[in-house]
């Protein structure tokens, strides 16, 4: 509001009855009827647990403890970066809360991509949706916590090309906006490509120069292609202008930040319950 | 106005420490999901290991709310209005375990693994 | 790099803005006609949307009972055949349920509850109108099924796995009405969820100055613990009806006994969730009956915090009962004696309402108007229905009534004596508000005493044919088994009830067009929805943000009028100094995202999914347009003579 | 004057109840399944459970509706004057009213809560001092019928008795009840025995009850199972020790056989044998009369039974493939998907419990099985067995052909070769 033109108190809106910003209740709202919609999942998990299925698959023979710590830890790093955007933007640093969100991002995709690559290993490993009831409930709870990931994931671009929204209006900004972004994850995608070309080759000849080089060699579209986006980047990144986004948005970051930390304690329950549970 | 503006000030002061609060945080969150991947291979007793797990999961799980979710800073009523919502499912999920725990409820499917296992157990006793 | 800077918004900036905007975010302006029905954000005009559309489902679930009761009649009847009977009381309870009373819930809570409160919308306005769309949305897909070759959804509105499994939905292929089912109570779920949501939003953060939570008006708290029980329960039939639809789409066996699943768990969700349902369906109806009985009383509610209060335990207690549908499931001893227990534990609470509305009587002035009957009308109904819950819950003795029509008569004592009363004494209540008309005092009473004697004809001696053991969900039932009477009492009562009904709706239809116009607080009210300066409100509600100073603030305005015309003169004076009243803008994209919804909905339950994409395209669509086009808004001004000017476009200060 | 509804209404609804409730209610509670005329212990702790809810939520309805009335009589406004009379003290509740009445609601519930538990226990499993007198069978469900197969009862070469939709148990002896499903959720309902209990996929439950003393009671599927669910009924026939020996005796036999005579005598039909309308009622006075006698009777084979027809009917049996779904021990029949028909004709009930077993039901039953039953399986097919029509596999629609087709003639002599089944 016009009146308090000042420093904004992030944690009482004056507008309000309770001083709590109606976007920030909302989404405590929301996330307490999500604890009753992921109950439900988890519940149902784990009753089939319970009470396994004959000849179903043995869980133990599929799972693989160092990828889930990997991408466990990964999502508990977004959480921290989407902590720190939030903070960024109440104070009003845009350039700041840009690089939190884009960190975020980065983390989430990775937090996709090893799911994408658990389940297609696990299909591979003849786990699949209806193969036995632990792949149904298997999937379809962790499917449903990458949904609400890549919802996530979704939100925080749009968040982002929005934070170039330019303060003089005429300006056409969206294109770029979202060119920036595009460059950032084709970036992001071709760098893991590369590593994980790299990393194959390594394993099979060791890691020589040669190999490296070999394994560059696998991956020349993605080499060439993460060089231009980089460059991509960087023009891009010299230019900017003033922008229509600040600590009057925080309250938007804020309630996104809370969307992405209640889907890293649902994974927390899930690493939990789903995971390391089955090792005893 | 004043009175709003020393509370500004004070959170304001709060967020400068917060850079610094959020990264040990979220190393201390590392280090316990650590703790507990080396928790399941340790040849401790079977309650303790899954007391543990618990704990420790609850542990991580009020940080997250509490200092990412700023629980700890906002007003008592995001808090209340989270825990009906986290209470309720909790209190559903544990009497759905109940239910499902009892022995009226174990399937006819899960009967025979469970009759299988109970004769290959009398067989290894043998 | 430059610095990032909050702009500053000045008049001129707006102006130049407004004119860079592509022309697809345009905000619609109509006050009047389609489109502003369309676009409305206007809590008035959602609420009456959701109140035509529930009484229209209102008559066509009627219209489907009367089916059932004219099939029901003789024994042996061949009036219908079992197939389509069995789709008529399927569709007849979840068009009921989900269609009627929601939704008429819904519109009181749209419409009275900002007014109740002193706000000029809810939080969201424009997530208000999605939640309506996205329910028209839902309606439909529901209902589609009629005009398939498929036939209407058939599993019972409780739809058992397995049951609604692709094996046994349907003797033969081509079952899209399962689906459909499936579909649409998805669908209906988004949309009360969000609706909720909003609600809850704008009763905690919305309220006038003053207004204190131990002041609500008892209706708004009933909303508010509604819209609790919505998004609380709503999560578990969503994860029931995925993993159904897993099942069915894509291969899985949550509910497939040949894959290990187990049926038992859907009953478990289902009534996680379908308990607190039907005290979603009933709390709505005891707020609007608080309102009512101290209005016509002229005395406040007896034991206001024990009321609202006695509401809250209501509402939580519902979600550790819902195993008392399940008696015969054979869960074991403990498992129902707890289930037992805390069914029984309910009727204390319940109680407690019960003894506080005869307290609020008592002493009192009781003028015997129209809406006073019905309420009293739900007192006696609902009191009866409960008792019948009551024997419910022993479980030995359940194990008799489950499933019979003793089940069927408690539900509808609940129901129609419990929510369907209340929600008519409503309806009579706030009708002079919202159209400025007031009903016949003569032909109100003669439709409340034909409803009231129709109703309890057709539904008491149920309670004689399930302890006679017959079983509800038969389409035929032989002449020698002693319930050809009953059954033929109940089809006459039906008739009677539906003629109530339609005198009703005739007078109500009546009144709006030719009634006697009334000017204002016509029942010498005492909340602040009465206080409105025009019937109908205005757009704005209120020309000044009213400031509360007690429970019953219309009642106080009324007794202390000087003091509270001086206060307002002055919140006036400072609102006009910020600008004047802050009003949100009217947009298409709530309808765009509930229409791509739709379609989306339609062709994923067909399995088309490329139409599916396409629907969730056009859904897309519909948000980014939302999230882009900005909350808008525009300012009105208030004039010493209560005239009102600004409007959209006029004024292009506020963002 | 003007005319006032209100009170007149009043009058003449309590009038009218007061009329109607004693002139229905003697006849409205003593039907075949009553609750309240019950015939075991089970049943009966059921009952004393539900009394108890009864005297108690009446005697709360009593009070509180006559505060009820009285509050609204008394301080009714009579007359405009009244509404506008100055208002009443705006008194805002009294806590101890309020404690006194929760303390008494719960007082109340405790009155139930306390039968209730006892009822929930005794009625979950035999007691325990009885339990090792009690007779164990299982019921199984499917659509539209019920099979019974009795574990203690095991014939040579041939697994354990199985029948179809009547049970027959001992009298005064606990019975426990094994409760199964072949596919969806069945409910298994004795209303003068016992409450139902459940028949669920993937679930073992059961259930116990009692026949107090021998008898013929109805019962009924309870759980909404499909089209037919309505018309999915059973019975269960309690019999006095010895004679229950005698019955499992017969029935452990195989079929019985009908030599036909040397000299075949002219075919003729014994009733009428016109199509009946859907849902047409399929029982006599007589029949209801004494079931009991009834049953008896059809323990015995007919009198004016037709020997050759009965041979030409076990031909027609296995012609006409009702061998691929029903099995007739002794006899020809193989299949496991539908009734055993072995006795059958020692039963009272066509299609389970539908239609009494007479010859014009049984005619109906196998000419137009689905006038009977809509989407019975033996009309449909059932387990990859086609039925009465053909179904197109890729569809899963009828093809509009007949896969069973009768004429009158088979038909009657398919009547009489199954109701020689003794
Ligand atoms: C508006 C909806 C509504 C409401 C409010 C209720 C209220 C209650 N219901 Fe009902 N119920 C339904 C809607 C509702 N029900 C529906 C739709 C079904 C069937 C679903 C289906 O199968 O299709 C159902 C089924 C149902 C069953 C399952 C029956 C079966 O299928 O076997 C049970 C079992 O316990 C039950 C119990 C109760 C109880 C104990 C209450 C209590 O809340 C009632 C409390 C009220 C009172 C008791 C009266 C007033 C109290 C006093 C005057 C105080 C003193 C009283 C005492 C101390 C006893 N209900
Ligand atoms: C709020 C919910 C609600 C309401 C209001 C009603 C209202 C009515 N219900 Fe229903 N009912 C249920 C919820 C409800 N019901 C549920 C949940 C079930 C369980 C279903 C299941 O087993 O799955 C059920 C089942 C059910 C059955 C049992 C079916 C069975 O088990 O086989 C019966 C039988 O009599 C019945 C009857 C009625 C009647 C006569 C009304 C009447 O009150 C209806 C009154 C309204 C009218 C009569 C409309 C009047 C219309 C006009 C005046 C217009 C006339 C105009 C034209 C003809 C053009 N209902
Ligand atoms: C596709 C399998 C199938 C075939 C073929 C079939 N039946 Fe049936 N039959 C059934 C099923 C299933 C039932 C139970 C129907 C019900 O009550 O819902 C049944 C029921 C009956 C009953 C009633 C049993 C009882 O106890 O109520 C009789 C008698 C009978 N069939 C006779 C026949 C005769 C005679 C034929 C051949 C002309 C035949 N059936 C062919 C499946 C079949
Ligand atoms: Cu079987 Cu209903
Ligand atoms: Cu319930």
């Amino acid at each position: 509001m016009s009146a308090h033109a000042g420093t904004i108190d992030h944690h009482h809106d004056h507008t309000t009855t309770t001083g709590i910003p109606n976007k920030k209740l909302f989404m405590w709202a929301f996330l307490a009827s999500d604890c009753m919609f992921f109950g439900a999942l988890i519940s149902t998990h784990v009753i089939y647990r319970l009470h396994p299925t004959p000849d179903g698959a043995d869980p133990l023979k599929i799972f693989s403890l160092e990828l889930t710590s990997f991408s466990t830890f990964i999502l508990l790093m977004s959480s921290l970066l989407m902590a720190l955007a939030v903070g960024a933007c109440q104070k009003g640093k845009v350039e700041a809360t840009r690089k939190m969100i884009l960190g975020t991002i980065f983390f989430g995709l990775i937090f996709l991509g090893c799911q994408v690559y658990e389940f297609t290993h696990f299909v591979h490993l003849g786990l699949t949706l209806n193969s036995d009831m632990f792949g149904a409930t298997f999937y379809t709870l962790t499917g449903t916590h990458g949904v609400h990931v890549a919802i996530g994931v979704l939100w925080l671009v749009f968040m982002y090309i929005r934070t170039f929204k330019p303060a003089d209006v005429s300006k056409a900004w969206v294109g770029r906006a979202c060119l920036q972004f595009a460059a950032f994850a084709v970036a992001t995608v071709t760098i893991m490509i590369i590593m994980l070309a790299v990393t194959h080759v390594g394993n099979e000849q060791g890691y020589t120069l040669a190999a490296i080089g070999a394994g560059l060699q696998h991956s020349l579209i993605s080499c060439i292609a993460f060089v231009a986006s980089c460059a991509t980047l960087i023009a891009l990144g010299r230019s900017s202008w003033a922008v229509d986004f600040g600590e009057a948005n925080a309250v938007d970051v804020e309630g996104m930040g809370l969307y992405w930390h209640f889907v890293d304690i649902v994974w927390i329950v899930i690493f939990t319950v789903v995971y390391l549970l089955e090792y005893l | 106005m004043s009175a709003h503006a020393a509370t500004t000030q004070d959170h304001a002061h709060q967020d400068d420490g917060k850079f610094h609060l959020f990264v040990q945080i979220a190393m201390i969150l590392a280090v316990i999901t650590g703790v507990e991947i080396v928790l399941i291979y340790l040849p401790l007793a079977k309650w303790f290991i899954v007391t543990s797990l618990v704990l420790l999961s609850v542990v991580k799980f009020l940080m997250v709310i509490f200092w990412f979710m700023h629980l700890k800073f906002d007003k008592a009523f995001c808090t209340i209005l989270f825990f009906i919502g986290l209470v309720l499912a909790g209190g559903t999920v544990g009497a759905l375990m109940a239910i499902f725990s009892a022995k009226d409820s174990v399937p006819l499917t899960a009967q025979t693994i469970y009759a299988e296992r109970a004769a290959e157990a009398a067989a290894n006793a043998q | 790099m430059a610095t990032a800077t909050t702009a500053a918004y000045s008049p001129a900036d707006a102006k130049s803005r407004a004119s860079h905007r592509p022309w697809f975010f345009t905000r619609p302006v109509a006050k009047t006609g389609l489109v502003s029905w369309l676009t409305t954000v206007d809590h008035k005009k959602i609420g009456l949307l959701y109140g035509i559309t529930a009484l229209f489902f209102f008559l066509v679930g009627g219209i489907e009972a009367l089916l059932i009761r004219v099939q029901l009649a003789v024994p042996n009847n061949t009036f219908i055949s079992h197939q389509f009977y069995n789709e008529l009381f399927t569709m007849h309870a979840t068009t009921m349920i989900f269609l009627a009373v929601m939704p008429l819930s819904a519109a009181f809570f749209n419409y009275m509850m900002p007014l109740q409160i002193g706000a000029r919308d809810v939080a969201f306005p424009r997530l208000n109108g999605f939640a309506f769309w996205v329910f028209i949305a839902g309606a439909i897909v529901l209902n589609v099924g009629w005009f398939t070759a498929a036939g209407a959804p058939d599993v019972g509105w409780f739809g058992y796995a397995p049951l609604t499994s692709n094996a046994y939905s349907q003797q033969f292929a081509g079952d899209v009405s399962t689906d459909l089912w499936i579909m649409g109570l998805q669908i209906l779920g988004v949309s009360s969820v969000i609706g909720s949501l909003n609600f809850i939003v704008t009763i905690i953060n919305m309220r006038a100055p003053g207004l204190t939570m131990m002041r609500l008006p008892v209706f708004t708290w009933m909303t508010l613990f509604t819209a609790f029980l919505i998004i609380l329960s709503f999560p578990a039939i969503t994860i029931a009806l995925v993993e159904l639809m897993m099942d069915r789409s894509f291969g899985t066996g949550f509910f497939e006994v040949a894959k290990g699943g187990m049926p038992i768990l859907w009953q478990h969700l289902f009534w996680i969730f379908g308990h607190p349902e039907v005290y979603i369906l009933i709390l709505p109806a005891m707020g609007i009956v608080s309102e009512i009985l101290p209005t016509f009383s002229r005395k406040p509610l007896f034991g206001y915090p024990i009321v609202v209060f006695s509401g809250a335990v209501i509402g939580f207690l519902g979600f550790g009962v819902w195993s008392h549908h399940m008696f015969t499931t054979g869960m074991g001893t403990m498992a129902t004696a707890a289930f037992s227990l805390a069914t029984m534990a309910i009727a204390v609470p319940t109680g407690v309402k019960i003894f506080n509305w005869v307290g609020t009587l008592w002493g009192g002035h009781i003028m015997t108007r129209t809406p006073m009957m019905f309420a009293l009308g739900f007192i006696w109904m609902f009191m009866m229905g409960g008792f019948s819950g009551v024997m419910h819950s022993a479980a030995p003795a359940d194990a008799q009534q489950q499933d019979s029509y003793f089940v069927v008569a408690h539900f509808h004592y609940v129901l129609i004596g419990g929510s369907i009363f209340a929600l008519l004494a409503g309806i009579h209540f706030w009708f002079p508000l919202i159209f400025g008309r007031i009903v016949s005092e003569f032909w109100g009473k003669l439709s409340f005493w034909v409803i009231f004697v129709g109703f309890n004809v057709t539904f008491f001696p149920m309670h004689f044919l399930g302890l006679n053991g017959m079983p509800r969900r038969t389409a035929v039932y032989d002449g020698n088994m002693g319930w050809n009477s009953a059954n033929l009492v109940a089809t006459i009562g039906a008739f009677i009830l539906a003629i109530g009904i339609g005198i009703y709706f005739a007078v109500m239809i009546y009144t709006y067009f030719k009634g006697k116009k009334a000017a204002g607080d016509v029942w010498d009210a005492r909340t602040l929805e009465w206080s409105v300066p025009t019937t109908p409100p205005p757009e704005h509600n209120f020309h000044v943000t009213p400031t509360v100073h007690a429970r019953d603030a219309f009642w106080y305005e009324k007794t202390h009028a000087k003091e509270i015309a001086a206060e307002k003169a002055k919140t006036a004076a400072e609102t006009e100094s910020h600008g004047g009243i802050h009003m949100p803008s009217q947009s298409w994209f709530p309808l765009v995202t509930a229409v791509g919804m739709l379609i989306g909905g339609l062709f994923f339950a067909h399995h088309y999914f490329p139409g599916a994409i396409a629907g969730g395209v056009i859904l897309l669509i519909g948000v980014l347009g939302w999230a882009f086009e900005g909350p808008g808004g525009y300012h009105l001004h208030i004039h010493k003579d209560g005239s009102v000017t600004g409007g959209e476009g006029q004024d292009e200060s506020a963002h | 004057m003007r005319f006032s509804l209100v009170p007149t209404l009043r009058r003449a609804t309590t009038l009218l109840a007061v009329a109607l409730i004693p002139l229905f209610t003697a006849g409205w509670l003593s039907g075949p399944q009553s609750t309240f005329d019950v015939k075991g212990p089970v049943a009966k702790s059921q009952l004393d459970v539900f009394y108890v809810t009864v005297w108690v939520t009446m005697a709360i309805f009593v009070v509180v509706a006559a505060v009820l009335a009285y509050a609204t009589i008394k301080f009714k406004a009579r007359k405009t004057d009244d509404e506008h009379a100055p208002v009443p003290p705006q008194g805002h509740g009294n806590p101890l009213v309020e404690l006194g009445l929760i303390a008494a609601s719960i007082a109340a519930l405790v009155i139930i809560a306390v039968p209730t538990l006892k009822a929930i226990w005794y009625t979950y499993d035999v007691p325990e001092e009885q339990r090792a007198n009690a007779y164990e069978v299982t019921a199984r469900g499917l659509q539209w019928w019920f099979q019974f197969e009795y574990p203690s009862e095991q014939i040579d070469g041939s697994g354990q008795l199985i029948t179809g939709n009547e049970l027959v148990i001992p009298a005064g002896r606990p019975v426990r009840i094994n409760l199964r499903t072949s596919d969806v959720i069945h409910s298994f309902w004795v209303p003068k025995l016992g409450g139902k209990v459940d028949m669920i996929p993937n679930r073992g439950n059961h259930m116990w009850l009692q026949a107090d003393e021998p008898g013929y009671f109805w019962g009924q599927c309870a759980e909404y199972c499909g089209e037919s669910h309505a018309v999915m009924r059973f019975r269960v026939i309690a019999l006095a020790e010895d004679d229950f020996a005698a019955w499992v005796e017969n029935q452990k036999k195989s079929a019985r056989t009908v030599q036909p005579s040397a000299s075949p005598k002219a075919e003729f039909a014994s009733y009428d044998m016109t199509r009946k309308p859907r849902n047409a009622p399929g029982y006599t006075a007589d029949f209801d009369a004494d079931p009991m006698a009834a049953w008896v009777n059809f323990q015995f084979p007919d009198k004016d039974e037709n020997a050759d027809l009965v041979a030409k009917g076990r031909a027609l049996f296995k012609e006409k493939n009702c061998i691929t779904c029903h099995s007739v021990r002794g006899h020809e029949g193989v299949g496991v998907n539908a009734p055993d028909l072995t006795h059958f004709g020692s039963r009272t009930t066509v299609a389970a419990g539908l239609l009494e077993n007479s010859k014009e039901n049984l005619h109906r039953w196998l000419m137009y099985p689905n006038d009977v039953k809509p989407g019975n399986k033996m009309w449909v097919g059932v387990n990859g067995m086609a039925g009465y029509i053909d179904i197109d596999p890729a569809t899963k629609r009828p093809t509009g052909t007949r896969h069973i087709e009768l004429n009158d003639t088979e038909s009657r002599a398919l009547v009489e070769y199954l109701h020689s089944l003794k």
